[in-house]
């Protein structure tokens, strides 16, 4: 019974031995290590952690970036039966004190130096931590060595022990097959939006078999490779890039640094491939910055063969049916543009890719997939071990985040939260029987929390976190974030804050973004010298509103939604930010506060006045406090009558 | 579990290298008179002084560049009249300079590399081959200068021509140039010049680690006094190529002399 | 053969001074036109640092643009004297628009370059001025119309030292027409306003443009006045022999003859070519045969090369100072 | 655009530091060797081969010593056409003395005698500077170029002045003297110089390759690094004139088949440093480049009238040819000072990074 990782490992060792399983580049050159080779050290590196006294049971700190010898250690922890508990590398020390001393670490497994300091900077707060290994050496020289150990001379005197005494090597053996599915596999904690972070258990079996379905799913073989990089300590980079690699035997590579990332995709050149929606966009951001350096008959034909792409490139990849004349036109362009495109961001090989977090706007999303990437949108969390939807190739729409995956059966209760069944779900949370009971019903079915419906499909959309989807006064649903994502999905506009809960119709706050509207006013010789200026101007004003009404038109297009569309819209003055507690740290909007600084504005979106007075503190970025006054204009917004919709005053 | 313990104590003491009543002249300019001071194995030594004071003249003569017209050097027990700067690097002297001093059109793998010359024996012969013991020589040398890269964390630059980039980096570049050559003595001229703190920190870092793990000697110029305190073992403060003070940072600082000629100005 | 080398030649110099002063004196003469294009070259490095390779052919092509348009005029019926001083006027004007183009085309574009780049485009100005000079003049060598720029011709000799040494008349004329333009070049730098500016520019380009010249027109001002100085050179070297391009290889002498004075000092043109001169021909004379004859060829460059290791920046020129 | 790096990694340094890392590069460097060895011999005419290709390999090879010095090691030398000269009369003493031994081996050794005057020629350098040292490098071209007229013994007291090619085979084949034939000849350069490239190419991208380079961008530095200069630059000297050498005796034994003395004048010199200038300081392949540029435009300047049917005169488009080519060095001057290989570059790093530009 292949139901522990460790066991797999032992597996593709045996059946792929000269097969990459782990390749690092690390002073400057690629380092691969074959199945076998890995399956020796974390043999080797068990042994050696068993001699630091390393039990069933016990946990295991993981902290650092994706390195071999961190997913060794949650190999080698595993092997033993022990709870390898990653957390993020760069958590505050006060996060990390509270994760560590929650989970009740005795060892921790650390990069480098720096990580050794946190350690030790905090290490009242956690009293049972007794051996700290690192992977880097660099600076570690002169500590005190005591509790101190190298990674690498672990695996050493594991190697030592194995081969010196065959009893220490049947015991190691034995820990292995000792282990079984039902083990508790991981600890992840995750960042809850409110409150301490929670440590999410995960068995074994549960995990291997929720990445058994996906790895099927995506036909991964032991013939793709992945580049991790995503933060070790969240669920993504454990499910994709561990799980499904020790399920279907393909080569994880970890990058040289954080800097190098980009020039290491390229080098690899991986064939399943995971970035957050910002990471995608970014990146088109940068495409279209260097493009416009580029000479003019080289940026028509880019523009051109893009523009050929956005039309046919999607059908193609869906295997539509697509006239000769367009395929042989999406070919050339393959050949000068998206072919070259794809090989320079070392997207060329790439089979697979998701992308899954927030919400994705459609034009990003069909770019990529414009250009032949077979980009798809999932939706999972910790709790379910990642995956609860996901989009099938060849079936993607757009805005939704796909079907359920595989043995997953998903209930949408009446107030519209998602609840889940997956074969990956969690055990429990560790050490909260409270907040448990709570997440899961008696039936099994973890709430997710969010809001979402299905299209006549079975594809899910997400609306918003449940607790904030309120009502209009009419008692239509109102998701404000869900309007403004749709309003942030146009590169002019930066934030969005929408109202409505309780009142007659909805309206909106926006944000331009200097960058963009100011790049579009320096080319329409509109003059203007600081962001409240541009933001007042009429071209600007009417810009957005045609961005309003076409969200207004999409809108319209969903039942549910149709009555949500904004009426009235103004461009805020100043941009929301995080130092005067507009957004959180994480530049989310916090429309509760907004509110209320911005009262006057708000009165006025709702009062019908063309026009309103605001004058709020802000803080400067030396930190200095001042006064801004402005009179901000207010506009009505263009919305599309459906037979709900009902007038407002 | 403890820190890093206070490992510079231990090794200090022992003189490394001693300038003796130098003096240096460019015709009729005296550029250093009579200083006398000494490096001792493992510190760090500050030299500081306003400008003009004398203080790459200094670094100069310690490297052989110039050749004091009086007074002599004593480096690792040899009294020296005259010697060569590929001498001194032979003998583990190390230098960075103030404006970067960098092989502008190679990479700085490659400048890194050059430092590695004095440890790379293979002949022309091997070297037209490029094949068995000279690619051998070049890759067990490539590690080591790697080890570098990674020690500097400038992974990203490493095929980059030094020319393109940036002032900061290819100070950084510099430093990991001399350290190639493994040396005894480090001399480091305004190391930290032209800096954004943040790069300055990382500066800082590098030294200290340089000196704790690797028990590199280091003789450093540096204008940000609040750095040169912060770092350094002892400090010698010239003006106008004369010695005014000479001592810890703590006793420099109160001397009245060095206040008056330096620390009062701006500080 | 260490008699034949070291003491020979040396008796023979004391036992016929008359013919040490010959050689001596014929040495002086070509020593002088060494000089002027020597002249030529220090003026452009001094002010825009770039070594003009293109000077040698300058002379040259000075040389038959003048004779090219004295034999125009006459051929329109112009007298001897009237058409060869048009023609010499026109002739300066041509190197004033060679100046301007060099300035415009070459200089301005490759301002930034090292000056490697820049000595190779004058490499190629050289090139140009070849193929167009040949394709406009012919290939044949021209007879210089020394007679119609009232130059002396013939010869006065004078008894002395028990033997009679003869000078060409031409010679005289050379060697006094260069000591003045040397002394309208020095009075010129020193006196005027855009000789000042010219100095300046040989220190600093700020410095120049404080003088309220722009460095564009300093170059076309240098370019022209070597342009000047290598018509008078054409005309006294084309009078002493035939104008042709293989004048070309002659102008290479004046390479050693500024190693010798340093790039950027015209006394030391001046000197390092008599140095050359006089070195050549004397080596030429008394030790030549020993060696096969010929030795006129590289005995220059080795003069200059010996020189050089014992002060690698020249006569004149300026102390190389490395500074770290 | 046509590179497609996504997927190439390195596993070890001795891949990581090739000298053609890119796969394509490698890829477009085997057509060319195809082309070379095959398809050049196979299709092109006598006039291809001997007037064109043979003497573009030699002056390539030439070029490549000028560069060594000149582009590597930051020395300008006027004295190129001198040392090539020094290869070609000592493969012509070496060859008539001994003529059991192969003629290929005596072209070879002839690059020790060059190398070995380039280094005394080349003392001085440690004193001399720039356009200092240029001008010294002349005494050796005018030195050696008068030995070649002066000292008969050189030229077996031919009376004509001149050094005739004897008949010489290689495996039976002739490959100098009259006998031999275009092809022959072409393979056996074809052969001599990609040999040496390859050689040159290992020695400039190891150690000495560096050290040059270091002396070459700022000697101070280099000498605080360990290096001599002295050795460092009397090396380039040595390796350098080994190059020309060879370069002078291929030309002689395998393109002119007989030389005067005025063949290795200074016009020869300065042709190469055009090429070496033009195809790009400090590159192997710019020394090619700069070479056909050289070479093989003046060729097509001369075919060009009469082609098109023009009646012009020989002597006339010997002119327009050194008129075209002089604006020319002027024309890539500005347009890309850094020479040919840098222009190749350029365009390879656009095409790599395609389609952005840059």
């Amino acid at each position: 019974m292949l139901d522990t990782f460790a066991k797999l490992l032992c597996e593709h060792a045996r059946v792929r031995p000269d097969r990459p399983a782990m390749r690092h580049k690390d002073l400057g050159i690629w380092h691969t290590w074959t199945w076998r080779e890995m399956a020796e050290t974390i043999r080797a590196y068990a042994a050696g952690l068993r001699d630091l006294g390393l039990e069933r049971g016990a946990t295991v700190a993981v902290i650092g970036e994706n390195r071999p010898a961190m997913y060794w250690t949650i190999l080698a922890a595993q092997w033993l039966g022990a709870i390898p508990v990653p957390v993020y590398a760069d958590a505050v020390a006060d996060e990390m004190a509270y994760v560590l001393g929650h989970a009740e670490v005795g060892f921790a497994v650390v990069q480098d130096q720096e990580q050794v300091d946190k350690l030790l900077a905090i290490q009242d707060q956690v009293p049972k931590l007794r051996v700290v290994l690192y992977d880097e050496p660099r600076g570690l020289r002169d500590y005190d060595h005591s509790r101190l150990h190298a990674v690498s001379g672990i695996i050493e005197k594991g190697r030592t022990l194995l081969a010196s005494d065959p009893a220490v090597a049947a015991a190691i053996d034995a820990e292995r097959d000792r282990g079984n599915g039902d083990d508790i596999s991981i600890i992840l904690y995750t960042s809850g939006t409110t409150g301490r972070s929670k440590g999410v258990l995960l068995s074994a079996g549960r995990s291997i078999a929720a990445a058994r379905d996906t790895v099927a799913f995506d036909k991964l073989t032991d013939r793709d490779e992945v580049l991790a990089y995503l933060p070790l300590a969240w669920v993504g980079d454990h499910y994709l890039n561990y799980a499904q690699s020790l399920v279907s035997g393909f080569c994880v590579a970890c990058p040289e640094s954080r800097e190098t990332v980009e020039t290491n995709l390229q080098e690899i050149g991986p064939t399943f491939y995971f970035a957050p929606p910002r990471v995608f966009e970014a990146l088109l951001t940068r495409v279209t910055i260097r493009m416009e350096d580029a000479g003019a008959l080289k940026r028509r034909m880019f523009d051109y063969f893009i523009g050929l792409a956005r039309r046919w490139g999607e059908k193609i990849l869906d295997g539509d049916k697509v006239p000769l004349t367009a395929r042989l036109g999406y070919g050339l362009g393959n050949l000068l543009v998206y072919a070259p495109l794809k090989n320079v961001l070392g997207f060329s090989r790439i089979r697979v890719a998701y992308t899954a977090g927030e919400a994705i706007g459609p034009d990003l999303f069909s770019f990529y997939r414009s250009l032949g990437i077979n980009l798809k949108q999932l939706y999972g969390q910790t709790e379910a071990f990642l995956y609860v939807t996901a989009h099938p190739d060849g079936h993607i729409r757009v805005g939704t985040v796909g079907l359920a995956t595989p043995n997953v059966d998903i209930r949408i209760t009446e107030e519209g939260e998602v609840l889940y069944r997956s074969p990956g779900q969690f055990i429990g949370y560790y050490k909260d029987e409270e907040r448990t009971a709570e997440t899961v019903t008696p039936e099994g079915y973890v709430r997710t929390g969010d809001a979402g419906f299905f299209d006549e499909d079975g594809h899910l959309t997400i609306i918003d976190r449940a607790k904030d989807v309120g009502r209009l006064r009419s008692g239509a649903m109102f998701a404000p974030k869900y309007i403004e994502n749709k309003l942030k999905f146009f590169p002019n506009i930066k934030e969005a804050v929408a109202f409505g809960q309780d009142s007659d119709f909805v309206t909106c706050m926006l944000n331009i973004d200097l960058t963009a509207v100011g790049n579009w006013a320096e080319r329409n010789n509109i003059p203007y010298a600081s962001y409240q200026e541009l933001a007042q101007r009429p071209e600007v004003y009417a810009i957005c509103a045609g961005h309003v009404a076409e969200v207004n038109r999409a809108l319209a297009a969903e039942p549910r939604m149709a009555a949500a569309q904004i009426r009235r819209f103004l461009i805020l003055h100043k941009e929301l930010d995080a130092d005067d507690g507009e957004m959180t740290r994480t530049q989310k909007v916090r429309r509760g506060f907004i509110a209320e600084r911005y009262k006057p504005l708000v009165d006025a979106l709702y009062n019908g006045a063309e026009a309103a007075d605001i004058s709020t503190e802000v803080t400067f970025e030396d930190g200095r406090k001042g006064v801004i006054s402005a009179r901000v204009k207010i506009t009505d917004a263009a919305t599309v009558e459906t037979g709900r919709l009902e007038v407002a005053a | 579990m403890s820190g890093p313990k206070d490992a510079v104590g231990e090794t200090m003491g022992e003189t490394l290298l001693a300038v003796d009543g130098v003096s240096l002249g460019f015709g009729g300019v005296k550029a250093i008179t009579d200083v006398s001071f000494d490096i001792r194995k493992g510190e760090i030594r500050a030299i500081i002084g306003p400008n003009g004071a004398g203080k790459t003249s200094m670094l100069n003569v310690i490297n052989g560049f110039y050749h004091p017209q009086q007074g002599r050097i004593t480096y690792k027990g040899q009294t020296r009249s005259r010697m060569r700067p590929y001498q001194a690097a032979s003998q583990g002297i190390a230098r960075t300079f103030q404006n970067v001093a960098l092989f502008r059109g190679m990479s700085t793998l490659d400048n890194i590399m050059v430092g590695r010359t004095l440890r790379m024996h293979r002949g022309l012969f091997w070297q037209m081959l490029r094949f068995g013991p000279a690619m051998r020589e070049e890759i067990d040398h490539r590690r080591h200068v790697e080890d570098i890269i990674d020690f500097l964390q400038i992974e990203a630059i490493r095929k980059t021509p030094v020319g393109k980039l940036p002032y900061g980096l290819q100070k950084r570049v510099e430093l990991g140039r001399a350290l190639a050559m493994e040396p005894e003595l480090l001399l480091l001229d305004e190391p930290m010049a032209g800096m954004n703190m943040e790069e300055k920190e990382d500066m800082c870092r590098y030294i200290l680690d340089l000196n704790r793990h690797f028990g590199t000697t280091i003789a450093l110029i540096e204008h940000d006094i609040g750095v040169v305190m912060d770092l350094s073992d002892r400090v010698v403060v010239l003006e106008y190529g004369h010695k005014i003070a000479d001592g810890t940072p703590e006793e420099v600082k109160a001397d009245p002399k060095v206040i008056d000629a330096y620390l009062g100005v701006g500080h | 053969m260490l008699y034949n080398i070291f003491i020979d030649p040396f008796v023979q110099m004391v036992q016929m001074p008359d013919l040490l002063v010959q050689t001596l004196w014929e040495g002086l003469v070509s020593g002088v036109l060494y000089a002027l294009i020597a002249l030529g070259f220090v003026l452009i490095f001094k002010a825009s640092g770039v070594f003009n390779f293109a000077q040698g052919i300058m002379v040259v092509f000075s040389a038959l643009t003048l004779v090219g348009f004295y034999a125009k005029f006459s051929s329109w019926g112009f007298s001897g004297h009237a058409a060869a001083f048009l023609a010499l006027l026109l002739a300066a004007g041509v190197m004033l628009v060679l100046a301007m183009l060099v300035e415009r085309v070459v200089l301005r574009p490759l301002v930034t370059q090292p000056d490697i780049i820049l000595f190779m485009a004058t490499f190629g100005i050289t090139y140009v001025l070849i193929g167009f000079g040949e394709i406009v003049f012919g290939g044949d060598p021209k007879q210089m119309i020394a007679n119609e720029l009232f130059l002396p011709s013939g010869s006065v000799d004078i008894e002395m030292l028990g033997g009679l040494v003869s000078l060409q008349k031409i010679d005289i004329a050379a060697a006094v027409i260069a000591s003045l333009m040397i002394v309208g070049l020095a009075l010129f730098f020193q006196k005027t306003r855009i000789g000042r500016a010219l100095r300046a520019v040989a220190d600093s380009h700020k410095a120049a443009l404080s003088v309220g010249i722009s460095l564009n027109q300093i170059w076309v001002i240098v370019w022209f006045a070597a342009g000047l100085v290598a018509l008078v050179t054409g005309i006294m070297w084309g009078a002493r022999s035939d104008v042709s391009f293989a004048l070309e290889i002659v102008a290479l002498k004046a390479l050693p003859v500024l190693v010798l004075g340093g790039f950027t000092s015209v006394p030391g043109a001046i000197v390092g070519g008599l140095i050359i001169g006089v070195g050549e021909k004397l080596g030429e004379f008394y030790w030549g045969p020993l060696l096969g004859g010929g030795i006129e060829s590289w005995l220059a460059y080795v003069i200059a090369l010996v020189f050089l290791l014992y002060r690698p920046q020249g006569l004149f020129g300026d102390k190389i100072i490395e500074r770290i | 655009m046509f590179y497609r790096e996504t997927g190439q990694f390195k596993q070890n340094y001795a891949a990581d530091s090739a000298v053609f890392p890119i796969l394509q590069d490698r890829y477009g460097l085997a057509i060319i060797m195809v082309i070379a060895f095959v398809a050049i011999p196979m299709f092109g005419s006598e006039f291809l081969l001997a007037s064109v290709m043979i003497p573009f390999l030699i002056l390539s090879l030439g070029a490549i010593g000028l560069n060594i010095l000149v582009g590597y090691t930051g020395l300008l030398s006027l004295g190129t056409a001198g040392f090539m000269g020094v290869g070609a009369y000592a493969a012509y003493k070496l060859s008539t003395m001994f003529p059991q031994v192969n003629i290929l081996v005596w072209i070879l050794c002839s690059g020790f005698f060059a190398a070995g005057i380039g280094v005394i020629f080349g003392l001085p350098s440690l004193r001399i500077k720039g356009f200092y040292l240029a001008v010294a490098t002349l005494a050796a071209q005018f030195f050696l170029q008068w030995c070649f007229v002066r000292v008969a013994w050189l030229y077996n007291y031919n009376p004509s002045g001149a050094i005739e090619v004897p008949g010489r085979t290689l495996f039976g084949i002739a490959i100098t003297g009259p006998m031999a034939t275009p092809v022959n000849r072409y393979y056996v350069v074809l052969g001599v110089v990609v040999v040496m490239t390859l050689i040159a190419s290992n020695i400039v991208h190891g150690r000495i390759g560096r050290t040059w380079m270091a002396v070459r961008d700022m000697d101070i530095a280099a000498q605080l690094m360990g290096i001599r200069l002295l050795p460092a630059k009397l090396l380039a000297f040595a390796v350098s004139s080994f190059y020309c050498g060879v370069a002078g005796a291929l030309m002689v034994f395998l393109w002119l088949g007989a030389a005067e003395p005025s063949a290795f004048d200074i016009k020869l010199s300065f042709l190469l440093l055009f090429m070496v200038i033009i195809g790009g300081l400090g590159s192997l392949i710019g020394s090619f480049m700069g070479a056909a540029l050289i070479h093989i435009l003046p060729i097509f300047i001369r075919a060009l009238p009469e082609s098109l049917g023009l009646p012009v005169a020989a002597a006339t488009v010997e002119h327009l040819t050194y008129l075209i080519v002089g604006a020319l060095i002027i024309f890539f001057l500005i347009v890309e000072p850094h020479g040919l290989a840098r222009l190749w570059q350029i365009t390879k790093q656009k095409l790599r990074v395609w389609p952005f530009p840059y």
